[in-house]
């Protein structure tokens, strides 16, 4: 489906209210959405709100092989898919330019700042390691899903925890979560992505732009950067020519956006933390609670149900109705089955290896391999005149050459 | 992460008992009898049928012994991607292994040399269709080995030739393909599989001739439709091999010619 | 050097089943709860067999198969998958199991499922030693072992025409026109699936006419297996 | 510390440069004989080709054509042969396909493309040896090849990196630099007027130092784009006169 | 391959230009384009070359790495092929557009370096039943003007003859065999290519036999014969291609043909 | 209000690990959650959660185009890694159960494409995505000819019924198997079973998982029926 | 059919090409004789004046593409101001496998005052109309014309798809 595209006097009309320090939803240039971060059940899987804009991210690991030219790390692998769901211009399987745009971006901020501790992901150098993967499922798509995708990626990394391994020579056994406590990943710091939009020849700058003011931004900037004010990620994307000062100034905002959110974040996973202890109702069941308008809640049923022998004779009950359709709509039931329930009971060998039932009689296949193999008869007739032919070839050929009308 | 996500797939490490069990050699210089009993000139039997793939507009089933080839033929169909729109009709043609047919388990992807092969049966096929019959429309042939026990390309072609012909696209004339395998001054006609990798595994001299050639042929406009080799090979040699080959295509000829005579009256038997 | 093969013919249909043993080397069947599957059932619905089908990867139907054999093997128990290690957490053996359809003329399940089993009730191991101390391996071809199967689940596919008609065993043009379909996997008097995948709803009695035929069905095509697979010397 | 070796104390590089030492540059315009602009570009050890077709009409589906400017197309791949070690596959991978994206990016903002609508250009670039740096040699490469086929631009578009070696900036980094770890700073700019193009930065760097770093990698764009603007015009100048010669005979 | 678009006339004037042995740039039907050839240019590879041969345009690198041995075969080397057509060649071969010629190129490579004595395979083999060198031969397709097989397969025997293999030493200890390569970079061996075969394509234009076509000429001929041939005047590989027929004596020919040009493998 | 279903889910869980529980795990509904979509709808029964979103009826893409209905298509999203095989069987079994629920012939040659995201699958998963399915339809107000409600039951080794398993039951059941029924008179509309059981487990199973399917066609009326009450 | 005629394969010589005997369908000459291009049944028709046509009648006995001139069975697929697409499910008597694309345009619809044509009143998509081929058209589609009596609509449903 293809995205309903803005129009003109739309356009303008951002643009005029950005000219004039307003946006559309009140916020003032540098501000942020109210962002919403929870975690589910199941550990390592984190959904984030960022006003409007949704995204869920899961991380799992595996054991596997290390890479060759890097024998003694794990391996992190990021996966951001833009599927339909997000919003109805993505489609489904294919990577859309910003698709990847956006994928290499999360694996820029999450790999290459390093900020996962790769060689604690090592059991036996060379030989096994714990291949760490973060899926990110975007879910709603209204505005600057980089930056909400980030956190929840970082958040959820930070939330999961790994099987426990022991190596004993050559033996690796993984710990069931029953058996021993899962333990947390090593993160060194919290990279996260702040998007910078610019309007106007970079006459104006907005910070996590809306929806409808990224479709009409003429470029972005995007800054990755954890909380020691160490840039991560530097990313100039658009068509537009930036100045140096332009791009010092929003290092200089991302700074204090990251300490802001990743404060939140810590915050978010204390929760998290007590909750599980309190042994509190936790997970996404709660995200979705009665308490929001469109939302209802059915509470646990009981459902009522007659006893097997109820059941029992509910079958045989059952049987003669089935009689009864059988009789009361005679097409109901092809009579096909009947059949070859009364005579098929015979399985015919026709020879070694070929057996069959049933209606239709052999099939067009009957002299196939094995078939033939054994089938002498069959297969000399069939081989009869090959081997004629081979004898004579000369009178075949020169029949070949005659003239069959004349 | 599995790469292949439209399969199941298992672990990469497993490996082929066959590598692990003892190999027995097979000295092809001084052999006086092939394993299969057969004489050097001799050719397996070859048993042919039409209308094997009851949904395919034309098919076949090719048997050489432990070789065993199938091939069903589709269309005219129209060109859906414009890019490849032409007024003269295209043959395409999709050479497929069964992942069990060989002693090693081969993959469901095609691999490099199906790929090779699914040309050179194209291009042996080629020059017997009358393709300017069948304008802005192509006909697609594919063929699966069911069994490869030796000279599974010149049974493809054989095949895929009386396929089409059972398909009732016009041709100029039928393909028949056969093949040899040379081994210093022995010439094993048709050979089978043993006798194919025990001629890359043969430690030959240097100016011995090692190697392989088929040759696909149109019988009666005597027309070489196709000839490939491999292995080191002297020109004479090469040269009289390949003479052997043509000779035996026209030996086949008659058991093509048979099986689709028989074919088009039992079409006939059916209307009538 | 010859793989197990069989073929099950419904009328037009024809399914080739082939089994290849592999030998799963590594240790990756050590770690309990990562071990790997132990038999890989692949359904090739090749353009050779039916002109619906495109060259390329499989497509849905290929992958709903070659799922609902993995899940019969699994769940029938008809494997012991025991019986197929050879040497605990260090070698065991890995059934590739490719089912190559020929020619496809509808009711492609019941056609797997009736090939994948004779293939297996034919399928032989050849016997497997391990030296201790060097770990090496050798194979000898010539001694097989043959494979134990449980039970032979049998399968019946019905297609529910016309909002209330069923019909046993369809055909491809049958299937296109069906409005739902039914399949019942039996095995004895126990039943190993009921896959209605949507489609028109159904009356208890209906479903229960089905598997009655299923039942009685499975018995003859049981029979059917057992007869062919003694026919053949071994 | 990687910092170490990479910057002795005399202040000198691994490969004996200064800090804000440029590698040498060699470069021959129109090397193919089929392609509308060619040229060859070496940075150091960094060896790369870049052809351009067009502007010709929309290949494939008409739907990509823009009605109101000119369609780039670029395609980025490395030789299997050109890395350390070998690449599986010279093209399609996510490295690539970004790179192909900043190229498109780059050329976008340089190139005059409201002048061509409903056309696509196409270019290709090949980097035959890789010894870092190869977006910065892609860029001045497709960009020479660019003038070789005449296609209208705002102005030179020149990228050079640079980084953060124990307090010092340093410029136009080769592989080992890059692969130590260290931060990594890439800018394309319009040398005359000091315009970003396009910035990415890579691995940990200080907010501090960014500056800092930033203004050195501008100066050795500048240094680039001196270097090829004499070659250019000494070119040029040798070809006007040529053709002086042969219209006065 | 050959995609110029030609007219009918266009074709006429080139099957006439054939016919009286005077091709359009001057060449008798059995001459070769003028050929340059350089090698050792890529200092990441092991071996490289490059061959321009008139508007053909061929890069080739060689590189070496250890790996376990293929168990069908445990006691040599192995050779592995890949062509790459690069889009600086025309734009048709963007993204995958040049699989299929790269795919048919490496097959008949494959194809005729798939005898015993091509290389030393032997030699190729670190430790029986272990460890072998496997040479990744990587072909960069830069520029195509026709007649692309033999002087890839030219450019391929230039390169293997460039290729400096690094020395390793071996050394036993309890866990099995360590393998260290010398790091010296003139501490190598070289390859006997002496047995290398290189391609030679002779196409069939009108009645005639013609060597070293241009794309326009290949665009004339229905059919043309692909041979692999060594020094020794032995044929490695033969294929015919294209979508025409020829007769069974046409062939001898045209082998014969091949076989005049055997100066050329020893290059 | 948390505290509330805290007590019930751990009884709960607490039943079903005990025997034979006949106990639906608590529904909730969040209708319209998303802006983006024509239909949204993120449901979770007990801990189990996904979410639905419907786009439709939409332009089709030319190849999918059908002249006489609206094409229906259904998206699976697995948690973790790409969609592999068993996936698509889920897809399936869901395209299939909700396309004549459709009334498709409405909108000729346009689309409608659902697609469900699992959020959290701790037991009964598919019966979840079936009816997360089925409420975003009707949020998104496409006409059906009928509503659709999935549950699934249990059989453990000691022939236990567990209506509405959790994961935990699900590890050690015998065989899990999953019924869909229409609306209006209750008949079948598809079965997906994993592993072996009686013919009498399974009509006893039936029984048992259409009671449950009545309460759940009761949760979809509120849930639209809040919904509207709150947009007037 | 009498007594079975002779069956002959691609590439068998049937005869002398001569102003008696001329090549018929599925046959072709080759330096002067006739061959045959088909699996089937030779027949020869003579004409009043005594001519031959030697054709091979193979399993249809008619072409299996579309050709021109050719008589179409076609299902209306799209309609809009200018055209209609249809996809052509028949060629004379033989059942096409799979269908080939044709559009039919304003102008072909109907022979008589042919500038008051409006598309929407002639087809709908669904349709079921018999066709003449006229040209092999572009890449996309065959060109059709139903500007004849016995050409048209053959069977079309109510608004209401009933």
């Amino acid at each position: 489906m293809r995205e309903t595209p803005l129009s003109n006097c739309e356009r303008e009309f951002i643009l005029n209210n950005i000219a004039q320090q307003r946006r559309l939803d009140g916020r003032n240039a540098y501000d942020y959405r109210d962002l919403r971060i929870a975690f589910g059940v199941s550990l390592g899987c984190c959904h984030v709100e960022l006003g409007k804009t949704r995204v869920l991210a899961q991380v799992s690991c595996e054991v596997g092989d290390p890479k060759q030219t890097r024998p003694h790390n794990g391996v992190l692998f990021v996966n951001v898919e833009l599927s339909p769901m997000a919003c109805p211009a993505y489609e489904q399987g294919k990577q859309s330019e910003e698709g990847i745009e956006l994928s290499r971006l999360m694996e820029r901020c999450l790999k290459e700042s390093r900020c996962l501790d790769m060689e604690s992901l090592c059991i036996v150098s060379g030989e096994k390691a714990w291949h760490v993967r973060v899926d990110i499922h975007v879910l709603n798509h209204e505005g600057n899903i980089l930056d909400c995708s980030s956190i929840a990626a970082i958040s959820a990394l930070a939330h999961f925890r790994r099987p426990d391994v022991s190596v004993h020579g050559e033996e690796i056994t993984i710990h069931t979560l029953e058996e021993r406590n899962p333990v947390p990943l090593s993160l060194h710091h919290m990279p996260l992505l702040v998007s910078f939009t610019f309007f106007s020849q970079g006459k104006y700058m907005l910070v996590d732009p809306s929806l409808k003011e990224e479709k009409v931004m003429e470029g972005k900037m995007v800054v990755g950067m954890n909380k020691h004010r160490e840039l991560c990620t530097l990313q100039v994307t658009g068509q537009m020519l930036l100045l140096k000062d332009q791009v010092l100034r929003c290092s200089s905002i991302a700074v204090t956006k990251v300490t802001k959110i990743t404060e939140l974040i810590h915050q978010a996973l204390e929760n998290d933390k007590q909750a599980r202890l309190r042994g509190d109702k936790h997970g996404f069941a709660v995200l979705v609670s009665g308490d929001k308008v469109t939302s209802n809640r059915l509470p646990t049923t009981e459902v009522s149900v007659e006893k097997t022998e109820v059941s029992m004779e509910g079958q045989s009950s059952e049987e003669d109705s089935e009689d009864q359709s059988a009789t009361n709509n005679g097409a109901d039931i092809s009579d096909k089955p009947d059949e070859s329930t009364s005579k098929s009971s015979a399985v015919h060998i026709l020879t070694k290896g070929v057996g069959m039932i049933g209606e239709g009689g052999p099939s067009t296949w009957l002299d196939l391999p094995q078939a033939i193999e054994k089938q002498q008869k069959v297969k000399k007739r069939k081989h009869r005149p090959a081997k004629a032919e081979e004898e004579e070839e000369q009178e075949s050929s020169e029949e070949e050459e005659q003239v069959i009308l004349k | 992460m599995p790469l292949d996500t439209r399969r199941l797939t298992g672990p990469e490490s497993s490996q082929s008992p066959y590598n692990f069990a003892p190999v027995n050699k097979l000295d092809l210089t001084q052999l006086d009898k092939r394993p299969d009993g057969r004489s050097i000139k001799k050719l397996r039997p070859l048993f042919l049928r039409t209308n094997v793939v009851s949904q395919a507009r034309g098919s076949s089933y090719i048997e050489m012994n432990e070789t065993k080839v199938i091939c069903a033929v589709y269309g005219p169909r129209e060109v859906l991607r414009r890019e490849d729109f032409s007024l003269k009709g295209q043959l395409t043609c999709d050479f497929k292994f069964t992942t069990f047919s060989c002693r090693q388990r081969r993959q469901y992807q095609q691999d490099s040399q199906e790929k090779d092969l699914s040309v050179l049966v194209l291009e042996a096929l080629e020059p017997a269709v009358c393709l300017h019959k069948y304008p802005k429309s192509q006909i697609n042939i594919f063929i699966t080995v069911l069994q490869h026990d030796g000279s599974a390309l010149s049974a493809a072609i054989t095949c895929a030739s009386v396929a089409l012909a059972s398909a009732g696209i016009e041709m100029y004339d039928l393909v028949v393909a056969s093949s040899a395998a040379i081994c210093g001054s022995v010439t094993l006609i048709d050979p089978t599989a043993q006798e194919e990798d025990a001629l890359l595994k043969a430690t030959v001299k240097p100016d011995n001739n090692a190697g392989s050639v088929t040759v696909a042929f149109l019988p009666s406009l005597s027309q070489v439709s196709a000839i490939s080799s491999d292995g080191e090979l002297s020109f004479e040699i090469l040269n009289k091999s390949m003479q052997e080959c043509v000779a035996n295509c026209q030996k086949l000829y008659p058991v093509l010619e048979h099986t689709l005579v028989k074919h088009q009256q039992e079409l006939e038997a059916g209307r009538s | 050097m010859f793989e197990p093969a069989t073929e099950a013919k419904l009328a037009d249909h024809c399914t080739l089943c082939v089994h290849r043993r592999g030998i799963l080397t590594g240790q990756a069947g050590q770690y309990n709860h990562y071990v790997w599957d132990k038999s890989i059932p692949n359904v090739e619905l090749s353009p050779l067999c039916s002109p619906n089908f495109r060259p390329g990867p499989p497509g849905e139907q290929a992958q709903v198969l070659s799922q609902n054999m993995d899940d019969l093997l699994k769940t029938s128990g008809c494997i012991n998958f025991e019986d197929l290690c050879i040497c605990p957490g260090k070698l065991s053996w890995v059934l590739h199991i490719s089912l190559v359809c020929l020619d496809y003329d509808g009711n492609i399940m019941d056609a797997c499922v009736l090939a994948l089993v004779a293939a297996l009730k034919n399928t032989c191991l050849p016997a497997v030693t391990v030296d201790e101390e060097t770990g090496d391996i050798k194979t000898d071809p010539t001694t097989h072992t043959p494979l134990s199967v449980a039970c032979c689940p049998v399968s019946t596919s019905f297609i529910v025409f016309d909002n209330n008609i069923l019909l046993v065993d369809p055909t491809n043009e049958e299937e296109k026109l069906a409005t739902g379909a039914v399949t019942v996997v039996a095995e004895g008097s126990n039943l190993v699936s009921i896959y209605k995948p949507g489609g028109t709803p159904l009356r208890d009695d209906q479903i229960e006419d089905c598997i009655d035929r299923a039942l009685e069905r499975s018995l003859e095509a049981a029979r059917l297996i057992d007869d062919t697979l003694c026919s053949i010397d071994r | 510390m990687a910092g170490m070796e990479l910057l002795s104390d005399q202040g000198f590089r691994i490969d004996g440069r200064k800090p804000n030492e440029l590698r040498r540059i060699r470069f021959k315009k129109g090397v193919f004989r089929q392609a509308d602009g060619s040229a060859y570009l070496e940075q150091g050890n960094t060896k790369v080709l870049a052809a351009v077709y067009g502007p010709h009409e929309i290949r494939g589906s008409r739907s990509k054509a823009l009605h109101d400017k000119l369609l780039i197309n670029c395609q980025y791949s490395m030789a299997t042969f050109s890395t350390q070690d070998r690449k599986r596959r010279p093209r399609g991978d996510r490295k690539a396909q970004e790179m192909t994206s900043h190229l498109k990016q780059t050329f976008d903002a340089v190139v005059l493309t409201e002048l061509y609508p409903k056309v696509q250009l196409d270019i290709f670039v090949e980097v035959l040896q890789s010894d870092g740096g190869n977006y910065c040699a892609s860029v001045n490469a497709a960009t020479l090849a660019l003038m070789d086929a005449g296609i209208p631009m705002k102005d030179y578009v020149i990228a050079c990196s640079g980084s953060h070696l124990r307090d010092t900036p340093i410029v136009d980094m080769n592989n080992l630099e890059e692969s130590s770890g260290g931060a990594e700073v890439v800018m394309a700019v319009l040398p005359r007027c000091e315009q970003i193009v396009f910035l990415e930065m890579n691995s940990r760097l200080h907010e501090d130092h960014l500056s800092g770093v930033m203004d050195h990698v501008m100066v050795g764009c500048k240094d680039i784009f001196n270097v090829l603007n004499q070659q250019v015009q000494d070119e040029l100048c040798q070809k006007t006169q040529l053709d002086k010669l042969v219209t006065t005979g | 391959m050959g995609d110029a678009g030609l007219s009918e006339a266009e074709k006429t004037f080139i099957l006439h230009s054939v016919q009286d042995d005077f091709r359009e740039d001057g060449r008798g039907n059995e001459d070769f384009r003028h050929m340059e050839l350089e090698t050792s240019l890529i200092s990441n590879t092991n071996g490289s070359a490059r061959v321009r041969l008139a508007n053909t345009d061929v890069l080739v690198g060689v590189k070496v790495q250890l790996t376990p041995v293929d168990p069908e075969r445990p006691e040599v080397g192995r050779l592995e092929f890949f062509i790459d057509c690069s889009a600086n060649a025309t734009p048709a071969f963007e993204g995958r557009g040049g699989e299929e010629l790269g795919s048919e190129i490496s097959a008949m490579l494959t194809r005729a370096y798939a005898f015993p004595g091509a290389v030393d395979f032997h030699s190729l083999c670190v430790l029986p039943g272990q460890q072998c060198w496997l040479l990744y031969v990587d072909v960069l397709l830069l520029e195509c003007g026709g007649n692309l097989f033999d002087a890839v397969s030219i450019a391929v025997k230039a390169a293997l003859f460039n290729l400096k293999i690094p020395n390793v030493t071996m050394t036993k200890d309890e866990g099995g065999v360590e393998l260290d390569l010398s790091d010296d970079p003139f501490d190598f061996k070289r390859l006997d290519v002496s047995g290398a075969p290189i391609i030679i394509t002779v196409n069939k234009i009108g009645h005639y036999h013609v060597v070293d076509a241009s794309e326009k000429e290949e665009e004339c001929s229905l059919a043309r014969l692909m041979l692999g041939v060594t020094e020794k005047g032995t044929i490695t590989a033969m294929r015919k291609e294209g979508s025409g027929s020829l007769d069974p004596n046409s062939i001898s020919d045209m082998m014969e043909v091949n076989t005049r040009f055997l100066c050329l493998p020893g290059i | 209000m948390a505290s509330f279903t805290v007590v019930k889910q751990e009884e709960f869980e607490a039943q079903q690990e005990k025997g034979s529980a006949h106990v639906l795990r608590c529904l909730t509904s969040g209708l319209s959650c998303l802006t983006r979509q024509d239909g949204s709808v993120s449901l979770s029964q007990g801990d189990t959660t996904s979410i639905a979103v419907v786009y439709g009826p939409a332009e089709v893409r030319i190849n999918k185009e059908q002249i006489d209905k609206a094409t229906v298509e259904v998206i699976f999203r697995p948690k973790v890694g790409l969609s592999r095989p068993e996936h698509r069987k889920q897809e399936r079994i869901m395209r299939n159960t909700l396309e004549p629920a459709i009334e498709a012939h409405l909108h000729p040659r346009s689309s409608i494409s659902i697609i469900i995201q699992e959020t959290e699958d701790l037991g009964s998963n598919l019966a979840c995505c079936i009816n997360s399915a089925c409420l975003a339809l009707l949020d998104a107000a496409i006409n059906m000819n009928y509503m659709v409600a999935a549950v699934s039951v249990a059989v453990k080794e000691n022939e236990d019924m567990v209506l509405d398993p959790s994961k935990q039951v699900e590890k050690e059941a015998k065989s899990i198997i999953t019924y869909v029924f229409d609306s209006v008179n209750y008949q079948i509309v598809t079965i997906a079973s994993t592993g072996s059981f009686s013919r009498v487990q399974h009509m006893e199973a039936l029984k048992l998982a259409r009671e449950a399917s009545k309460s759940v066609f009761q949760f979809y009326r509120e849930s639209v029926a809040k919904k509207l009450l709150m947009s007037e | 059919m009498a007594a079975p005629m002779p069956v002959c394969i691609p590439g068998r010589k049937l005869c002398k090409e001569s102003d008696t005997h001329l090549p018929g369908t599925g046959t072709y000459t080759r330096n002067g004789f006739i061959y045959s291009s088909l699996v089937g049944t030779i027949r020869e028709t003579t004409d009043e004046s005594n001519v031959k046509t030697i054709s091979v009648i193979g399993k249809e006995n008619n072409s299996i593409i579309p050709y021109i001139d050719a008589i179409v069975v076609a299902r209306v697929t799209n309609v809009n101001p200018r055209f209609c697409k249809c996809e052509i499910l028949s060629v004379g008597k033989h059942h096409l496998q799979d269908a080939f694309r044709g559009m039919i345009r304003k102008e072909d619809v109907r022979a008589l005052d042919r500038d008051r044509i409006e598309m929407h009143k002639c087809f709908r998509p669904g349709d079921i109309i018999i066709a003449r081929v006229m040209s092999l058209g572009d890449a996309q589609s065959y060109l059709l014309t139903t500007a004849e009596n016995e050409l048209g609509v053959v069977s079309a449903l109510s608004e209401s798809g009933k």
